[in-house]
C-alpha cells in the first residue's frame, strides 16, 4: 500500500515521480467498486449498509438478488461474493440504520453506509450529529466511530430539488466528522480506502457528474491522506480552487484560459475537513489571485471559508478581491436549462478570472 | 359494492384510465427524451386514488409521493399541464420547476408530488390540522398516499400519532405495492399485515384489495366518513401493484416473478371493472370505449401542448425562493 | 406600527432620534412572550405548536395547566387565554410536528414553532430543509410556507454537547429558508414579530445567555425589517462585527477598547439570512479592519461568509487581514472551565484588534 | 417469582439502593452548586434498570438518555467516577466532558446517557447488530432503555422495525413513567397500551409492573433468553414512576396529582423489597441495613472523591475531537 498526496501525472507515472505501477483507465463508478470490495477483504470488520444494496430478494429462496447492482451500481456483484451480513439491505430507515451503524461502530465493527442520494443525509442529521460527530468528545476520548458514509450529490442529471443537492459545507461545518470529495477515479479510490480504514466517522461525497467519467486507476491498494489538496495543474497568474466536480470545471476553464495567454493553477481539494490550508495559502501567495469554484449554495459556505482563510492568512499576497464563483442561493430547478444555469461552468470562471486580470 | 350512480361509475373509469393511458403516453415521451428527469410510472395501481379521491373535494387535501401522477390526476389535476411540467416547460404545472416529483396544485388541494420518501405524511396531516383549527373537519380533510416502503420511516409513524392524538381528519392510505425499488416489503416490513399496525395508536386500521376501485371505494367511504364525523384517523393498507419498474428505465423482471405479475394483471383494476359494470348492466362497452377514445384524444392535446410550450425563462432559475428577500444572491459569478 | 433599522440610542428615545414611545425596561423572555401575545391577538391564524408549551394537563378535567409555562417560559400564562388549539402542546415528534406544521402553513394557518433547544432541529431537519425551504420554489411559486421557528442555542449553562449548539450558519445555508438573531429584547421583539408576519419560513435563534437580560423595549408592538443590521456603536478604528449573543461580546470589547484609546464600531447583524451586505461593507469601508465574532463553530460558517464578502467588495479598503474570533471547532464541553472557553470573549477580540492594530 | 439466589437478591436489593441514594445525593450536591449542569433523576424508577441488568453481562450492552444514572449504576459503573463527572472533573467517567447527560463507559457495555430524546435507540440495535455479525448473539445483546415520551419519536419505531426484521438480540425497555417532562402519556401517547405496538412489528409485547423489581426481572429474563437464543426483540412496557421532578429544579407537584404520587409510594420498589425478602426469609433485615450502611459509605467517598479531584486541564477542550486531524482548528482566536 502506498500513501501519495500527489496526483497522478501521467498513466505510467501515477503515484508521482520514479513510481511505476500497473494499472488501467476505468470509470469512477468501477473504480468505486473495486475499492468497497478490496476494503470488504482487507478487513472482516467492514460491512455495507444502505437500500437495496443488495439489489432485492428471491421470493422463494429468500436469498438476495443483486438485481440492482446498488444505487448508482456501487455494490454491484458484491452480495454474491461477500454475502447479505455483509452487504445488508435496509428498509427507508435513514436515522435508524445510520444509528444502527453508529451504535455498530462503537462496539467494534466498521461500517460503511450507502445513503444513495446525498439530499437523504437529512432525515439522518441527528444521528449524524449529536451521535456520530460527538461520542468521542463528550464520552471523553473512550471511544472512536470508524464508521463511513457516502451518497451523490449534484445537479445536472434532472433529479430536480429533493435529489441534486450538493450541500457539503454543512457536513464540514460540523466538529467530530471529516468529508472528502473525489473528483476522478483515482481520488475516489485512495480516499474511499482512506475513510474506511480511519477511526473516525467520513463522509464521502461522490457528484453524479462523475460517476460514468473514466480515469486511470493503479491495481493496488492505496490510500491518499484525508486533509490534503492536490495540483491538478501548475500555473502563475492566478489560482483556481475547485472541489469534486468543480476541480473538473477549473481544469477545463484553465485550458481555455491558456487560450487567452492566462497561466491558471488548478487546486483540487479533495478533503473538506479537514482541508489543506497549505496548498490553498502556497499558491494563492505564489499567484495572488484567486477564485474559488463551488457548485454547493454560496452562503456559509466551503467557498466562504477558503476565501475567509486566504482573506486572513494570505492577506498581504492578494492583488485583487478573492471572488467565488458558486450555485446561486436557490434550490435545484427541473427545467433542464435552468438546471445547467445552476451549475457553475468553465465560462463562469473564464469570464470572472478575466474580470479579475483586466483590475 | 354499494350502490354508485352512472355519473361515478363514469368518473371511476375515466379516472382509472386517465391515469394509465397518461402513465403511457409519459413513458413514451420519456423514452423519446422529451421528460426531462427520472419519472416513476403508476400504472397497474389506479385503482388506490380513483377509489379514494372518488369520496373528496376541492377543499380536502393529499399529500402524495414520487409516485404520483395517479395522485395528481384524480385529484383533478390537469394532464396537459402534468406532462408539460414533466417535460419542463412554462406551462407545466410548475412552470417547470418541479418536475414529475414536484407537480403540486394548491388550487385543487394537491399538497405536491414528493421525492423524500415519507415526507409529504405529516404534510396532510398539517392539512387536517387547519380543517380541525377552523372547525371544517366536515368539509376538508387530509388524505396522505405512501409506500410499503414508507411506513419503515420515522415520520410517518410521528404522523400516525399525532393525528390519532388529535383525533384529525386524516386517511393514512399505505399503497402497498409489495416493492420498495428493488427491495420486497416482506424483507423490509417488519409484519404482514401493515394494518396491525393500527392498534398501536389507537385507531382503525383496514386491510383492503387496491386492485378493485369498488373494495377502495367502499372501504375509503368509511374512513372519509369517519374523518368528517371528527372521529380521528384510518390507516388504509391498500395492496396494488406496479405493473411498470420502479422508475422509467427500471427492468422489474430482475427482481419480481413472472407469475406473480400475471397474477396481479389478471384482477388488473379497469378489466374487472370492464367486466363487472357491463355484466351487471350498469354500463355499455359503448360508453367506456367512448371513455377511451376521449382520453386518447387528451392525451394526444396533453403531449402537443407540452411540446409546443416555451422553455421557462432563465430568470425563472432566481424567482419563488422567498416571496420578499431583501438581498438576493443570484449566484457569485 | 413603526418600522425601524435602527436601534434605540436612549431609553426615551428609542425608535432613532425624534421619536418618543412609550415603554419600559424588561427582560428578554418577558419581550419574547408578550410579542408571541400580540401576535396571537394580530392575526387569529396564528399558533404555536411545541413540546410542553402549555405545561401539563390536569388528570381529571383534562385541562391544560400551564404547570411550566413552557421551555424558558416563553408560552407562560398563554394556554389560559388561547386555548390549547392555539397553545398546542406536541409530543417528542420534532420531524412529526414540524412537518405538520409546514402542512398547516401550505393549507392558510401561520404556525409558530417551539423547538426548545436548537439543537433539536436536526430531528427535523428534513422537513425543514426538503420541505419548508424548497416548496415555494419546487412548485413554482404557487404557494407560501409562512411558519416561524425558534429555539435556544449558545453555551455558558451547563447542557454540554447535545443542548449548546449555535449552528445556525447551517440554517443559512439553506437557500429558502430565513435566520434572524436576536442580541436584546428590544431586536428580539421587532425580529420576532416581523418573523410570523413574514410569508417565509422563518427561524429565530434565541441564545440562552440572553434570556435573563433586560432592556428597553416600546409598548406598541413593531418590527425590525428582515435582513437588516444595526450599528450598537459608531467608530473609527475598527468594525467588529457581532450576532446574537456575540453582539453583546463586541460590545463589551468595543468599550474595554475604548480605554485604550482605540475607536471601534460595532454591528450587530441581527438577521443572517438575508443579512445586510450594506452596513457590513459600509462600515468596513470606512474603519479599514474588521474582526467578526461568532460562538457558532468556524468551519463554513457565518464568520466565513462575512469574511468572504468583505474580501471580495471591500478588498480595496482593507488595510489588515479579514480576523474571525470563533469557538473552536469542537463540540460544546460539559465543565465549566472548559465551556467557558469554548465561547468567544470580550478578551479574545481584543487581543485580536490589539494585534491587529500593531500591524 | 423465579427462584433467587441469595447472591442475586443481594444484588438486587443493593443496586437499587445505591441508585435511589445516588440520586438523592446527586440533588444534594446539585443544590449546593457542586454539579455544573442540568440532572434528570431516576428516584422511584431503580427497579426497571436493576431487574433488567440483572440478566447482562459485561459483554451485553446498554442505550440510555437523559434519565441515565440509574442505568449506569446497574450496568456497573463505579459511583465514584460518575459523580466525578457530574461535578466536571478530570476523573470523572468522562474526563468532565459529558456531564450527567453523557456519561458511558465502553468497558462496562453502557453506550452513554444521551440527551436527545429516542436518539440511543438505534445504538442498542446497532450494538446487537455487531453481536448477530460476529455470531455472538448469546453472549452479547442490546437494550435499550427510553421513555414514554420517546415513543412518540420516528427513530423509535424506524429501530423497532429493523430489530425485527434483522431478528437482532435487543431489548427495547420503555420506562413508562407516565409524563414526558409535564407532558402526561395520556395526552401525547396514541395508546394505552404501548406494548400494543410490538404486534404491528411481529414481536413480543409485554406490560411489565415496573415498581416490582420481580416482575421486571421475571419479563427482562423471558426476553433477555429469547434475545439470546437468536429468537429477536422483545418490547417491554414498565410501568413505573419518577419520585422527582422532570429535572433537578423542578416541583412535580404543579403537573402531577398527590394522590397518584401517594399511590406509586406505596408500591415503592425498595419498601416492597424489604417486605417481601424479610417475610419470606430470605434476607434478614440485618443484612438489608448492612447494604444500605455500606452504600452510605460508599456516597461519602464517591462526593469527596468527586469534590477532591482536579478540574480538566483547558488542553482539553481541543482533544477528542477526533482520533486523528491533519489540520487541527483550535478557534480562530
Ligand atoms: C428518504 C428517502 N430515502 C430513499 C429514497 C429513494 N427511494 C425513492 S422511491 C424508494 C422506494 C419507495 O418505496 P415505496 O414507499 O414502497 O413506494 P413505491 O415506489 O413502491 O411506490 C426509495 C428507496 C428517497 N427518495 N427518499
Ligand atoms: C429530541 C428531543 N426533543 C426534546 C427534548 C427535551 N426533553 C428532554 S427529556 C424530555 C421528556 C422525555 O420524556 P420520556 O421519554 O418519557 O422520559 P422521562 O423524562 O420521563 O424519563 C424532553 C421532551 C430532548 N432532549 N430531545
Ligand atoms: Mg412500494
Ligand atoms: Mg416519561
Amino acid at each position: 500500500m502506498t500513501t501519495t498526496e500527489q496526483r497522478p501525472q501521467s498513466k505510467t507515472d501515477p503515484l508521482g515521480p520514479g513510481y511505476k505501477v500497473a494499472g488501467q483507465e476505468m470509470r469512477y463508478r468501477d473504480a468505486f467498486n473495486k475499492t468497497l470490495r478490496d476494503e470488504l477483504n482487507h478487513d472482516p470488520d467492514v460491512f455495507i449498509m444502505g437500500e437495496d444494496i443488495s439489489g432485492g430478494f428471491d421470493k422463494d429462496t429468500k436469498e438476495p438478488l443483486d438485481a440492482w447492482g446498488g444505487p448508482f451500481a456501487a455494490t454491484k456483484g458484491l452480495v454474491q461474493d461477500f454475502g447479505p451480513e455483509r452487504i445488508r439491505d435496509a428498509p427507508i430507515s435513514e436515522a435508524g440504520f445510520v444509528g444502527a451503524a453508529i451504535g455498530a461502530a462503537l462496539t467494534g465493527l466498521r461500517p460503511v453506509v450507502d445513503l444513495m442520494y446525498f439530499d437523504f443525509v437529512t432525515v439522518a442529521y441527528d444521528q449524524l450529529l449529536s451521535n456520530a460527530a460527538k461520542s468521542r468528545y463528550m464520552f471523553g476520548g473512550q471511544t472512536k466511530v470508524p464508521i463511513t458514509l457516502f451518497a451523490r450529490s449534484g445537479a445536472g442529471t434532472g433529479h430536480a430539488a429533493q435529489h441534486s443537492e450538493s450541500f457539503y459545507s454543512m457536513l464540514a461545518h460540523i466538529p467530530g466528522l471529516k468529508v472528502v470529495v473525489p473528483s476522478d477515479p483515482y481520488s475516489c479510490r485512495g480516499l474511499l480506502s482512506a475513510a474506511i480504514r480511519d477511526d473516525d466517522p467520513v463522509f464521502l461525497v461522490n457528484d453524479k457528474k462523475l460517476i460514468n467519467l473514466t480515469g486511470f486507476v493503479p491495481d493496488e491498494s492505496y490510500v491518499i491522506e484525508l486533509g490534503k489538496g492536490r495540483y491538478l495543474k501548475r500555473g502563475k497568474d492566478v489560482t483556481l480552487v475547485g472541489m469534486s466536480y468543480t476541480s473538473i470545471v477549473c481544469k477545463e476553464a484553465a485550458d481555455k484560459l491558456a487560450g487567452q495567454g492566462i497561466d491558471a493553477e488548478v487546486i483540487d481539494m479533495m478533503s473538506l475537513s479537514p482541508f489543506d490550508e497549505d496548498i490553498l495559502l502556497e499558491s494563492v501567495m505564489k499567484t495572488n489571485r484567486v477564485v474559488i469554484v463551488d457548485e454547493d449554495t454560496p452562503r456559509a459556505s466551503m467557498a466562504s471559508e477558503f476565501a475567509a482563510v486566504i482573506a486572513d492568512k494570505a492577506f498581504d499576497y492578494l492583488d485583487a478581491p478573492v471572488k467565488r464563483v458558486t450555485a446561486p442561493h436557490t434550490p435545484v430547478p427541473y427545467n433542464r436549462g435552468l438546471e445547467n444555469a445552476f451549475m457553475p461552468k468553465p465560462d463562469d470562471v473564464v469570464a470572472t478570472v478575466l474580470k479579475m486580470m483586466a483590475r | 359494492m354499494t350502490e354508485l350512480t352512472h355519473e361515478k361509475l363514469t368518473w371511476l373509469y375515466t379516472t382509472m384510465y386517465r391515469i394509465r393511458r397518461f402513465e403511457e403516453t409519459m413513458l413514451e415521451q420519456t423514452f423519446k427524451g422529451n421528460a426531462m428527469g427520472v419519472t416513476h410510472p403508476s400504472d397497474g395501481q389506479e385503482a388506490v386514488p380513483t377509489g379514494i379521491c372518488a369520496h373528496l373535494t376541492v377543499k380536502d387535501w393529499i399529500g402524495s409521493t414520487h409516485r404520483g401522477h395517479g395522485h395528481c390526476i384524480a385529484k383533478g389535476l390537469e394532464t396537459r399541464r402534468m406532462m408539460a411540467e414533466i417535460m419542463g416547460r412554462a406551462t407545466g404545472q410548475c412552470k417547470g420547476k418541479g418536475g414529475s416529483m414536484h407537480i403540486a396544485d394548491f388550487s385543487k388541494g394537491m399538497l405536491g408530488t414528493n421525492a423524500i420518501v415519507g415526507a409529504s405524511v405529516p404534510l396532510a396531516v398539517g392539512a387536517a390540522l387547519t380543517a380541525k383549527y377552523r372547525g371544517k373537519e366536515s368539509e376538508s380533510i387530509g388524505v396522505s398516499f405512501f409506500g410499503d416502503g414508507a411506513t419503515s420511516q420515522g415520520v410517518v409513524h410521528e404522523s400516525m400519532n399525532l393525528a390519532a392524538i388529535w383525533k384529525l381528519p386524516v386517511i393514512f392510505a399505505c399503497e402497498n405495492n409489495g416493492y420498495a425499488e428493488a427491495t420486497p416489503a416482506w424483507y423490509a416490513v417488519s409484519t404482514d399485515d401493515i394494518s396491525s399496525r393500527a392498534e398501536g395508536y389507537g385507531i382503525p386500521g383496514v386491510q383492503v384489495d387496491g386492485m378493485d376501485v369498488f373494495a377502495v371505494y367502499d372501504a375509503a367511504g368509511q374512513a372519509v366518513a369517519r374523518a368528517r364525523r371528527g372521529e380521528g384517523p384510518t390507516l388504509l393498507d391498500l395492496k396494488t401493484y406496479r405493473y411498470h419498474g420502479h422508475f422509467h428505465a427500471d427492468d422489474p423482471t430482475k427482481y419480481r416473478k413472472a407469475e406473480e405479475e400475471a397474477a396481479y394483471k389478471a384482477r388488473d383494476c379497469l378489466k374487472s371493472f370492464e367486466e363487472r359494470v357491463t355484466a351487471q348492466k350498469l354500463m355499455t362497452g359503448d360508453e367506456l370505449s367512448k371513455i377511451r377514445d376521449s382520453i386518447e384524444a387528451e392525451m394526444v392535446d396533453a403531449v402537443q401542448f407540452a411540446l409546443d410550450s416555451p422553455m421557462p425563462d432563465e430568470a425563472e432559475l432566481y424567482s419563488d425562493v422567498y416571496v420578499s428577500y431583501s438581498n438576493p444572491l443570484l449566484g457569485l459569478r
